[in-house]
């Protein structure tokens, strides 16, 4: 018992319980206008407390959908439909996890590799940092349907443009962090390597990496999740392809609320998986590199 | 023997809007005709005319509005037909809002579909004399998603719809359309020409590709009269092809109904059309409304309907 | 007998955001082959910065100097001394055989000679059995004694060594230094040791080189007359206590206690 | 080859051999190294256009794809007093100052308030990574539906963009003074407030800007953004969505032009005034 | 003469996740109004452990302790000691003079009064002119220094030191160990002090306890027969020889090399 409270679970779950009371009192007080303009064009008057929740609740078209109505159109997008249909959510995560996991791993590559250069030259680092800095100012995300067209015609299309966006949004984290960590290694233990007459390869194999690898899981927990904005984001313009931009969107065009949250729970949950995930290997790998446990 | 590559670049989402063109894909009524079509759906910030500009594409629909105006900015497009013979743009306004004639109009908040789509309703208010920066005597313009919801939400007095989309969400939310009050751009006469079919200008002194095109267009047409005549068995095409897996049968049969009708006995331009469209859009210019500043030269051509003959 | 370091009128001066800071300024040794030479003198007077010049992780300003004969990059790029920091500074991602392996990797020993070679050291610093263990499982002076294990490991003549037991209490610190000692004696190394404690620099040394700050000078450089051999009680003989007199003399003279 | 991807080349490889003779030159000058850091960046960013401009007259790539730098400049020039000023107005100084001030504010406020309850701490901290992890698009033509399609709908984008980063670095950084220095507070028998105030406060200071800096360029997309699911007819994403969809691509440049200094002038900002009160943190002092 | 701190069967175990650690058991002592206490013993043998009981920073798990006759958790809420850290613990965002502000201002003292304390302390400590400075613009002794300054501000009647001249030099030390002599015949404090210098405990103390780790326990309580002048050269009398040796003795019979 003490473990549990002690734990993260309770707490957790306090926490979720309280948002989901505060959720259904929202959906009442969202709700209630448009369910009033119904009675009023129906001439009821006097409806029943209880008819009126039960009305609230189950809204065609609510402003805020009631959670449970998040959960059942979840459920039956999940569990219910075809996964290799548009009708599933799956399907969606899974055209979304592509595009994530692709640009993903383009932006960590391109940051390791940008950090590299940061760190090994002078030039590098002074003209490069500052702009780096500024590229993130840039709304990718507005021009993303104009980038996915300018790249269409050069002849990318599919996957590899919202993974290019995916890239753009990713790479920053990556290189911040990873410049910070090829610099951690103390004066000190630099100048051990020095003593030794190491070269820059072998400084860099045998002291920057390892010195860098704790910054690098946690820069890439920020930089998945960017990806999957990114990748959400690249799939609006090309609504009709899939994955779960396009679902949001086609729930926004047929005015299907409920459809709309349950393509943001799941991208949440994506999130929330990809980040776990990187953690759980995070973890593996500090326990292979001697962190105390 | 080798079919003719062709890539089709939509405005939109693969809807009932575009039934005719995935009837005729989904049938083989492309390939019947020698042609291998690729149909690209489109989305609400993809702009054809950026695609075909940049190669992607060897024709589009698009408004005619936006393909002049592109045709002013430097990309050379031409239509080559224009299926949709009538209009479907209409406003809609709530009972709340009071408005009963475009009289009511000032001082009312009204919900205007950008990227390409405005150029109707900015000739429509210079028509009308009003202002569009707000105030008592001019209209406030909000930039309405591609959605219904500002009207059902009371965020704005009247809201763009497309007559075969929008409108019956309107109405499918339950708001009785007597109590609705509808102005049609066309009755107003600011009607334009939609979706036709446009394609870049040096391609057709390629005969090859005038032939294809000819083709293209026929069995286009053929696809439109199969959905007029099969809208169930249209709409279930469509939803096949719907990625998004948003989209139901009864919106989209609704929505081959009402396109269909839309569409013309001849796929040919009617010329008469397309000099009211270009007028209107020269009777509104100022600096909001930029479509074109001058009358355009060589934006229609009749080679491909006239090979069809 | 041949002159290890050379040092002729060296000087040293750092320029920070407040000024220059004179680290070193003409000091003038010769350590020769075989000698324990003991840095004794008040923080912050030059000891660490004399022997990072030695070990070229630092440029004189002034003067010159010559370590085997040849400038202080040669020396290191002929791999011909080893350094102990002030801190163990173990890398936390290898265990204590890596750790001690880490120049023998760089230095491209065959991978039977590092074993080897890894083995011996340890044992010869007392951590046979601790190979797998990563730093922070192991004490302070546990971890110092790695690190001094790890600039055993490759056979350089020369050691180079900054306070090394500093952190360690008085009891480990004697049974390190008698090993010290027994090491020193056997392999013949030449050996440059920087320490605070008196009767570790007299106990150990055959050469006592007392300096003082601002600038950081050589101000006097004891021979010692001690014998080779050196039980740990030799620290009670008159002889011994007169030298360490001597010694604390010498700082006392050269000290200001802002430092 | 054609002369502007020359020139575009020929200019690349000056600028590049420039900044590497500028980064070798070792001053004691304070000014003429500050000078020195300075110019290498701007070297860089002009080479940067000079090889765009290059690139895109050299190989004829359509104005309505990517417009050459001299057009967007112009175009910018032109239009800063319509509609760039009242674009940068709305967007900048209503949704994005305004948002900003107030999910940072509001953030740190929670940090401070569960910050004695580590029960709520480890119930809040993983549902707000959930929450955070929400795509911004989602949460748009939601917040549009709430708080009608003006600004206010916008700033409430930004107050959820940016209220969890500054959570979570507020806590952290509440959580981030060594076990010494609270123990010295405990020896003084110090109060909670004055522990929070003399110590813990300034340790947080470094992750809160921390969370300041992410969110300066977080709070300015995310209110461009936002602006595409329903505005008055006023904003920089309205003008680059409109824009778009009228082929005025140069407009569209000229708009992120605006978005991309304002973000880097508001991040820079922001780095000053931590420099100046995280004076103290090795990463000021000197460091590398 | 009344007992500052008593502390009987004294036990303190950490749990952790390799299992429990014994850091006290049955620490029975009692410091009287007045005495200076060293406690020595070799590193881990729970030196710090005790102070920071005394001072209510960790909970006995066992046995009985009074502070000035009261709970540790009284005491400490009556201000009634000053703890000097092993490390400095200044924090790096005041200057010098507010770090040593820094416990007269949380309790509440007038401008004045932590005018003229400041100045009264920083003055003892010999840092005088260095008021304006940050932490990190000093060196460790002098950080040290600081921070014995800080604990001296206000007006403790006991005085807890852990190793607070670990980090300096001898010469250093040996002026700080004077001072500290003087301060505390003069103001007539009651001291604990942990070392590691056998010289040092003998020097300064009226009561050396020698501990000795796992389980962390009083292996000898040795009360020094030194008069209560002690000028340095105390230091070369056979009586302080004697008591060191018999130090020497306690600590090395609880003592193991590998730790
Ligand atoms: N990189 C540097 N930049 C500026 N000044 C430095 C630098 N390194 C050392 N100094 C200064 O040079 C002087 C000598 O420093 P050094 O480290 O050699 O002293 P030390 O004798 O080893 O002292 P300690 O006993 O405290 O280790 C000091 O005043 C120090 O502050
Ligand atoms: N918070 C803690 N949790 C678990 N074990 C602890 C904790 N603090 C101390 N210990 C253990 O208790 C024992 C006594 O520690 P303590 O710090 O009191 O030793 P010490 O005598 O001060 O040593 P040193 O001379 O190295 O400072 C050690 O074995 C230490 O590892
Ligand atoms: C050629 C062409 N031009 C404009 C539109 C615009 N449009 C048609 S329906 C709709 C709203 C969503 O149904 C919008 C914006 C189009 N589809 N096709
Ligand atoms: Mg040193
Ligand atoms: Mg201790």
């Amino acid at each position: 018992m003490k473990r549990l409270a002690e734990g993260s679970f309770v707490p957790v779950a306090v926490v979720v319980l309280a948002i989901i009371a505060i959720w259904y009192a929202g959906t009442i007080i969202l709700n209630t206008p448009w369910q009033q303009s119904v009675y009023a064009r129906a001439d009821l008057v006097d409806v029943p407390l209880t008819q009126f929740l039960a009305d609230v609740f189950a809204q065609q078209r609510p402003v805020l959908p009631a959670p449970h109505q998040v959960a059942v159109e979840f459920y039956n997008s999940v569990f219910n439909a075809n996964p290799s249909t548009p009708r599933s959510l799956i399907f969606h995560a899974w055209i979304t996890l592509s595009a994530t996991g692709l640009g993903f791993i383009f932006g960590t590559l391109l940051g390791i590799g940008l950090a590299v250069l940061i760190v090994h030259n002078r030039a590098m680092d002074r003209s490069l940092m500052p702009w780096i800095i500024a590229s993130q100012t840039i709304p990718i995300l507005a021009i993303a349907p104009m980038v996915v067209v300018v790249l269409n015609s050069v002849g990318l299309t599919g996957l590899i443009p919202k993974a290019l966006i995916s890239t753009y949004l990713s790479f920053f984290p990556v290189v911040v962090g990873m410049v910070k960590g090829f610099r951690s290694p103390e004066a000190i233990h630099l100048d051990l390597m020095r003593t030794y007459n190491a070269s820059g390869n072998q400084v860099f194999w045998k002291l920057r990496w390892p010195a860098a690898v704790p910054y690098l899981f946690t820069s890439m927990k920020v930089g998945v999740a960017a990806s999957l904005v990114g990748a959400i984001v690249g799939e609006l313009p090309t609504g009709a392809a899939g994955g779960l931009g396009s679902r949001l969107l086609a729930g926004s065009y047929y005015g299907q609320t409920t459809q709309i949250w349950a393509a943001l729970l799941m991208a949440a949950a994506l999130s929330a998986a990809l980040i776990f995930a990187i953690g759980a290997i995070q973890s593996l790998t500090a326990k292979m590199m001697g962190a105390p446990a | 023997q080798d079919l003719y590559p062709l890539t089709f670049q939509l405005k939109w989402v693969n809807q009932g809007q575009f039934a005719g063109y995935l009837v005729a894909k989904d049938l083989g009524y492309y390939e019947e005709a020698g042609l291998d079509v690729t149909i690209n759906p489109g989305g609400p910030d993809i702009a054809p005319e950026q695609v075909i500009a940049g190669g992607g594409a060897d024709v589009i629909t698009t408004w005619m509005a936006a393909g002049l105006a592109a045709r002013e900015r430097g990309v050379p497009l031409v239509n080559i037909a224009q299926p949709f013979a009538t209009t479907a743009l209409e406003m809609v306004c709530s009972e709340e809002s009071g408005v009963e004639t475009t009289a009511d109009f000032p001082g009312k908040t009204l919900g205007v579909w950008f990227f390409g789509n405005e150029y109707p309703f900015y000739a429509w208010m210079a028509q009308l004399g009003l202002s569009t920066d707000g105030g008592d005597d001019g209209v406030e313009v909000l930039r309405q998603a591609f959605s219904a919801d500002p009207l059902l939400q009371n965020q704005a007095d009247c809201i763009s719809v497309m007559r075969y989309n929008e409108y019956k969400q309107v109405l499918d939310a339950g708001i009785p359309e007597d109590s609705l009050t509808l102005f049609n751009f066309a009755d107003e006469g600011v009607g334009m020409l939609e979706d036709g079919l446009y394609v870049m200008e040096d391609r057709l002194e390629d005969p090859e590709f005038v032939e294809a095109m000819a083709a293209f267009v026929e069995a286009s047409m053929a696809g439109w009269e199969y959905a007029e005549a099969n809208p169930e068995e249209a709409a279930e095409i469509v939803l096949n092809n719907d990625m998004s897996g948003a989209l139901t049968l009864e919106s989209q049969i609704y929505q081959v109904n009402e396109a269909a009708a839309l569409v013309g006995d001849t796929p040919a331009l009617d010329v008469e059309a397309y000099e009211q469209t270009v007028a209107t859009l020269l009777s509104a210019v100022s600096p909001d409304n930029p479509a074109i500043t001058a009358e355009p030269e060589g934006a229609y051509t009749t080679v491909v309907t006239d090979a069809i003959e | 007998m041949t002159s290890v370091v050379s040092a002729k009128g060296l000087g040293l001066t750092f320029e920070t955001a407040d000024g220059p800071v004179h680290a070193l300024s003409d000091v003038n040794l010769s350590i020769s082959k075989g000698e324990f030479v003991s840095f004794i003198g008040p923080s912050g007077c030059g000891k660490t910065t004399f022997l990072r010049v030695i070990a070229d992780l630092e440029q004189p300003t002034a003067g010159t100097i010559t370590v085997n004969g040849h400038s202080p990059e040669q020396a290191r790029k002929d791999r011909s001394y080893g350094y102990v920091f002030q801190a163990a500074a173990l890398y936390p991602w290898r265990t204590i055989e890596r750790n001690v392996g880490l120049p023998l990797e760089i230095m491209g020993y065959s991978k039977a000679d590092q074993q080897k070679r890894i083995a011996r050291t340890l044992e010869m610093v007392n951590l046979s059995g601790f190979e797998q263990k990563f730093p922070w499982q192991l004490s302070g002076g546990m971890q110092q004694r790695a690190s001094i294990a790890r600039a055993l490991a490759f056979d350089a003549d020369l050691l180079l060594m900054d306070e090394p037991f500093g952190a360690l209490d008085e009891i480990v610190r004697d049974h390190l230094n008698e090993q010290l000692l027994e090491l020193w004696a056997k392999t013949s190394k030449t050996i440059c040791f920087v320490t605070h404690s008196i009767p570790e620099a007299v106990y150990l040394s055959t050469k006592i080189v007392v300096m003082s700050p601002r600038p950081g000078r050589v101000t006097d450089v004891i021979e010692s007359t001690l014998p080779r051999e050196r039980p740990l009680d030799i620290r009670e003989t008159p002889e011994f206590l007169e030298i360490a007199a001597r010694v604390r003399e010498g700082l006392r003279a050269g000290h200001s206690y802002e430092e | 080859m054609n002369g502007w991807i020359m020139t575009a080349l020929a200019v690349w490889l000056a600028g590049w051999g420039i900044n590497e003779f500028l980064v070798r030159i070792r001053t004691r000058e304070r000014a003429a190294a500050s000078a020195i850091n300075i110019a290498v960046p701007v070297i860089f960013g002009v080479v940067l256009l000079v090889v765009w401009e290059g690139l895109v007259r050299g190989l004829n790539v359509p104005a309505v794809l990517l417009p050459p730098p001299s057009v967007i400049w112009e175009r910018l020039w032109a239009s800063i007093p319509n509609p760039i000023w009242p674009d940068f107005q709305q967007t900048f100084l209503k949704s994005v100052l305004i948002g900003y001030a107030i999910g940072c504010g509001s953030a740190f406020i929670v940090a401070v308030a569960i910050d004695r309850s580590p029960f709520l701490k480890r119930g809040l901290l993983p549902v707000g990574n959930f929450v955070s992890a929400l795509p911004l698009v989602g949460i748009a033509p939601i917040m549009v539906m709430w708080f009608g399609f003006d600004w206010q709908s916008k700033a409430a984008v930004v107050v959820v963009m940016t209220f969890f980063p500054m959570l979570v670095n507020t806590v952290a950084g509440l959580n981030a003074t060594g076990q010494i220095e609270k123990d010295l507070m405990a020896t003084y028998a110090a109060s909670y407030w004055q522990t929070l105030a003399k110590l813990r406060l300034p340790m947080a200071w470094p992750f809160i800007f921390n969370a300041l800096k992410i969110n300066s360029t977080l709070a300015l997309i995310g209110a461009i953004v936002a602006e595409f699911f329903g505005t008055p007819v006023v904003g920089m994403g309205f003008r680059i969505s409109a824009a778009i969809g009228r082929l005025q691509v140069d407009m569209v440049w000229a708009e992120i032009a605006v978005a991309a200094l304002a973000g880097s002038v508001f991040y820079g900002v922001i780095a000053l005034i931590e420099r100046a009160v995280t004076f103290w943190h090795p990463s000021v002092r000197g460091g590398r």
